[in-house]
């Protein structure tokens, strides 16, 4: 779609400032840190102010059914900012990937619950697995309990309500488990600030949400859920670059500005570049989203291909460009630097994705 | 009526009575040019008797659709492109009155083709080193030096021109800003070939050429701030129009893996499709950067998508000889020419590798844009340098 | 191998020494430009100086064959000092790829001539040919004549006797052709220092050279070949790098010479430690080849890999900080960059030759 | 016998007569040591009397095999690689007989551990910048100030000390070289925790720590001299020994992919084939390094070799992650520890990939090796730089 309009409207750019201004006010960074040595106590009170008190949770969720009535790219917006600050809620994985997997399995029940922030939920699926790569592995026993344990779940630590894909004899369909049947052991996890759990559910009693087709809610859930995360790794991708340039521009070496070196100048200007490369990326992504456009599939693609791949190196570089301060913990680099690469992992590592991308617009990988 | 419907209509009427006073079927074409030029339809944003309205630049579009859907002619504005993007404007806004009344309108008739002596051997991304000298002789210039990378050069009758006319102040104060006759016997031109083979540029040596002081633009010593402005509408015509997906050179390399199986490889299809991605993720940029700018939202992305289509064609051109195999070891011709018009991709891919690697050289190298990017955007600290403030000739070189 | 002398033998600098003094006396560049033009005025002297007075045509083959008696190291050294000059001349493929076929078939009538630079061969395949990927497609016909064209073959401009891959029944044997005896149609060629030519051989008689093996005999020239052009390509890097590194130092902009330019610096710099690389991945192709040690097949694919890119690299990157000059046709960086990737493509393209090694390794492509 | 069988045999007389005099079953291990200190067999390299015989280094190899083959404790060298490393060698060079006495044969046997207070947060690519200050009192001097990225700190006895004694010269002449006590009241250790969640270092910080004058290693003003001495012998220990192919960072990956078919993935293969070969050459350009150094051809590829190193364990470790997929996104600990000793294999892949990040930083940036290949090797003009002679006080900071 050439008339795409990938700038930001004065609606996008209001609410990220009123996002923005909520994390500067009660996401520092230090507390971010502390999620790593398992200080949780950041988490539910930022939560509900995103979900409550700005109306979050539900952004993407039409007004009849309970929501805000806002579109992909208010969401996208919104993850924009949650990764500037490396955010540590579930906006990602209740109110995008849940949501979008209950708005398209038509549960407007729970939907509402969800989309007023009274309850969270998450998709139970590894938090590695690719739209076009989903697999259920967990099936209904004699007794109608469920049967099976997913690994690596993102969101579920969160989750007052689980979405389970369940394999049945004619395909899939998806139930909803209340956290607490199921046992979720949280997982030492690579982002701590999008903690992993492996969910335990043999035995737990379920509610089927979606008979037939389960697996195309998810999948569909799972790629909006790339799609949008793009823009979280344009966020993180920005504060990498942000933070870099002004730590340059302050830093004296030898005497002069360390900013003025260069090496260094080429450097961020190429990431300069990327970064606004990034955006147009993610813009696409989630105004294609947004519009239902034929090309969403692969702009998705696309996005998750860029974007993982460019927040990786914004963080790597800016790293490397502190120097030592960047590798300490008290520096909050680190957090992007785990965020971008658990994301590039995250729904499709970027050489799967290209891959689909390839058989999605005709220039298929040969078979061998 | 809207203004802007009154506008349209008037250019209507406009462009109805030039029409009928110069049938486009039976008058001879440059006629009909300068017609269109006195009737002010030339380019509307320009002045009233410079072929122009006072309009804005967008209007023209419109006259121009009018003309071509009546069967007019063009001034085939590719075989001017200097004249035309540069030297015009400049003109404009530099030129006395008897400068712009001479010189605008067969400039943009096309009947006098122009080309830029601006880039020497020792002054390329360092254009403010120019050494070609310029020394007065009563009212004219008498002109020494050499000039590079000149296109038209031997089409050209004029050309704008870059000289020192002070070596005793610093290098950017004492550079002034001529229109070179490029027809004097002091100028020689010599093709400048290239490694495709071909003579895209020339060389051009000013022995004793003259100019007359009355061609200089803008004030002695102020060369430098003309020329900037010459180079602000240089770039300004970079970013273009919308065009669709796989219309740049990855198109190439797509149809290739379409059409052509057996030379597909599963090990080169990630750096493809890796390609694949970036190649549209710049085209979209394209878009997005005109969207700002329709938004009134103008921003440095120029120089980064300048940045991003030089690394693009060089990689993609580099992975379709490499794709093509025993095809890519082939050339189609090294025979020296000299085309009128430049085309990166209507030649082979082996063409089409060589060309590539000129589009991070001509019109801003890679490296000075990204200078740019770090100093005007980022901020960042301008490059030591200590060549501002002493006289011109006392610089090392 | 650890113990695999990397470094260069006296003898082997004074073979480099001599090489490099007639270059510099008969190998100007302004006179292999010409060859662009189609001006091979240079080539047929040039020539009978290193094969005849140096006595390189017969540097690979044993003294009681009739040769020089040295090993792959010295053929390796020469190469460096010809990929240096972009020198068009056909030691490569006659006195390395042909010499190496002719001595693995056994014919030494045809292989003392060829040594003792009275006669230059060269093998018949198209140069992008690489070793697992030979296909002979010309054949014997019913009179006993050969039937087949083969396209961009490599030397064979230059060659007085062809050997020809020639299918039969039972596999392929390798047949002799007088040049006279084919249609050479020299190419326009993307490396015109290394002109290609398309040979058809429709009703030429040949001699058998050898009857079993042929394809065996042609693998293992092939192969030599791609792990000796290394250390040409290893030439080719080590004179855009310290060319590149001359030019930036005198040159002057902004008051300054630009080889101070921090970001030009650490470009070089780079350039300068993958020259190096370059070298120790061709020295120990070569190494591994004069000793006919195990490793020498896993040497020679790294060294095909590693040196194709780099070498491309670096004649880029001289273009790229030569600024206008390097794009011009009176400079020669051109030469380099044209050879460069000409060498690239030939005898195996990098991306093919990585799939090979994998296979070599045992880490193997999937099947998809 | 030639000089290298006598010198042997003399060895061999030696080391029987340590074993004879202290058999190694049953002499307490540090008894020991300092006894093996005594017999001139710690480092014979060092002069007699200070656990030397005065002979080359490479004769310590015999002499370690030899007690190795007798069951002999060692002096666990990893345990104060600082000490052994930079310490001594620099005491060597610039202390004085008796600094040399008090301090290097318990180094050697490691009860004492020693550790570096160099650089500062704003002394880091620019040593020279270091800002604590030493003030004289006396026979004493009074010290202030924060040092960064010290291992063993909290282990340590003493410390080499780099710091500022006259703030009124330029700053590479006003530092001087202390040897500073860890046990003094006015010095505090942190634990500095990295990105991967345990403290490899510390901090230091100098509240009033007082040093000794006795304790000053070399001139006063001239620590900038015998600080580079330190580093150099810093830069020797890199390059290491020869190791087989895939013992590095590439061997993970490649038993990966190996052992775990259903991890491997065509699209992935051109990368991870391309790491292989760059960990390959770069071993091999290793061994040639160590060929050249053994030919006494010693070059400045050292710098280039870590600058390799630095961005293919980042690579390699990066597409590990990619590879495992799901098990690239848990983490084995973040549990802050002080270890005892770095291995950056020990752990999982993300410890690895995260840990891997400092490699390019640690030993100075990959920068920083950039601007010594390109001013030392290749002979590029020196960055322009405005602190080198102005007294250090009046460098803007």
């Amino acid at each position: 779609m050439n008339d795409a309009n990938l700038l930001y409207t004065d609606v996008e750019t209001a609410l990220q400032e009123s996002v923005r201004d909520l994390l500067t006010d009660r996401c520092a960074p230090e507390k971010v840190i502390a999620t790593y040595d398992g200080d949780r106590e950041l988490q539910p009170k930022l939560w509900r102010s995103l979900a409550l008190d700005l109306g979050l949770a539900g952004l993407l969720v039409p007004e009849e059914r309970g929501g805000a009535g806002a579109s992909a790219r208010e969401a996208a917006a919104v993850l924009e900012e949650l990764g500037r600050f490396a955010a540590p809620v579930p906006f990602l994985t209740s109110s995008v990937i849940a949501t979008e997997a209950l708005l398209r399995a038509g549960d407007d029940a729970l939907l509402a619950t969800v989309a007023g922030g009274e309850r969270t939920a998450a998709v139970v699926v590894p938090f590695s697995t690719s739209p076009d790569e989903l697999r259920a592995t967990v099936r209904v026993d004699g007794q109608g309990a469920l049967r099976g344990r997913v690994t690596s779940v993102a969101g579920a630590v969160d989750a007052d309500v689980l979405l389970v894909p369940v394999e049945v004899a004619d395909g899939v369909e998806l139930h909803a488990v209340e956290a607490g049947a199921a046992r979720i052991t949280p997982v030492v996890s690579l982002d701590m600030t999008r903690q992993l759990a492996d969910v335990d559910l043999d035995g737990a009693s379920s509610t089927r949400v979606v008979e037939d087709g389960g697996d195309r809610a998810v999948r569909a859930a799972l790629e909006l859920g790339a799609a949008l995360m793009a823009s979280e790794q344009l966020g993180v991708a920005q504060w990498c670059l942000d933070t870099t340039v002004g730590y340059l521009r302050d830093r004296t070496q030898f005497g002069r500005s360390v900013g003025g070196f260069q090496a260094l100048k080429h450097r961020l200007a190429d990431l300069y570049v990327m970064t606004e490369s990034t955006r147009t990326a993610a813009r696409y992504a989630a105004t294609t989203a947004a519009d239902d456009d034929p090309d969403r599939h692969v702009a998705a693609l696309m996005a998750k291909s860029y974007c993982s791949d460019s927040a990786v190196r914004a963080a790597e570089e800016c790293v490397q460009l502190h120097g030592g301060i960047g590798m300490t913990w008290e520096h909050p680099a680190h957090l992007y630097l785990k965020r971008a690469k658990a994301d590039q992992v995250a729904l499709g590592n970027p050489q799967a994705t290209r891959r689909r991308l390839g058989e999605v617009v005709d220039l298929p990988m040969p078979t061998t | 009526m809207t203004t802007e419907e009154t506008v349209r209509a008037d250019l209507k009427t406009r462009v109805d009575a030039l029409l009928e006073a110069h049938d486009p079927a039976t008058v001879e074409r440059l006629d009909f040019l300068r017609a269109q030029f006195d009737a002010g339809l030339a380019w509307v944003h320009f002045p009233e008797g410079l072929g122009g309205l006072g309009l804005s630049r967008a209007h023209q579009t419109y006259v121009n659709e009018l003309l071509a859907a009546a069967g007019a002619p063009d001034n085939d504005p590719r075989r001017n492109g200097i004249g035309l993007g540069m030297a015009a404007p400049t003109i404009l806004a530099y030129g006395t009155e008897e400068q712009k009344r001479r010189f605008l309108r067969p400039l943009w008739t096309g009947e006098e083709v122009w080309c830029q002596l601006f880039s020497e051997p020792g002054a390329g991304s360092d254009l403010a080193a120019v050494a070609t000298r310029a020394v007065r002789d009563g009212d004219t210039w008498v002109v020494n030096g050499q000039k590079v990378w000149t296109s038209s050069a031997h089409k050209a009758r004029w050309a704008i021109l870059l000289a020192r006319t002070d070596p005793d102040v610093p290098k950017h104060r004492g550079m002034s800003y001529f229109i070179c006759d490029m027809t004097d016997p002091g100028v020689e031109v010599r093709p400048l070939r290239q490694i495709t083979g071909e003579a895209e540029f020339n060389e051009v040596f000013l022995s004793d050429a003259r100019v007359p002081d009355a061609h200089r633009l803008g004030a002695e010593g102020e060369g430098w701030k003309v020329a900037n402005a010459t180079l602000m509408n240089e770039r300004v015509a970079i970013g273009g129009n919308a065009t669709p997906r796989e219309a740049s050179m990855i198109g190439f390399v797509a149809h290739t893996w379409r059409t052509r199986p057996e030379l597909r490889r599963p090990e080169a299809h990630d750096q493809l499709m890796s390609l694949w991605v970036e190649a549209e993720v710049a085209r979209l940029s394209g878009t997005r950067l005109r969207q700002k700018i329709a938004a009134g939202q103008p921003g440095p992305e120029g120089s980064g998508m300048k940045l991003t289509f030089a690394r693009l064609t060089q990689q993609i051109t580099g992975l379709e000889l490499q794709l093509l195999g025993e095809e890519g070891l082939r050339y189609d011709d090294w025979t020296m020419t000299r085309p009128d018009i430049v085309d990166f991709t209507g030649r082979d891919p082996g063409y089409r590798y060589l060309r590539a690697k000129g589009n991070s050289i001509e019109g801003g190298t890679s490296e000075i844009l990204r200078n740019i990017i770090a100093e005007r955007v980022l901020q960042l600290p301008a490059e030591p340098r200590a060549d501002k403030d002493i006289p011109w000739k006392d610089i090392p070189r």
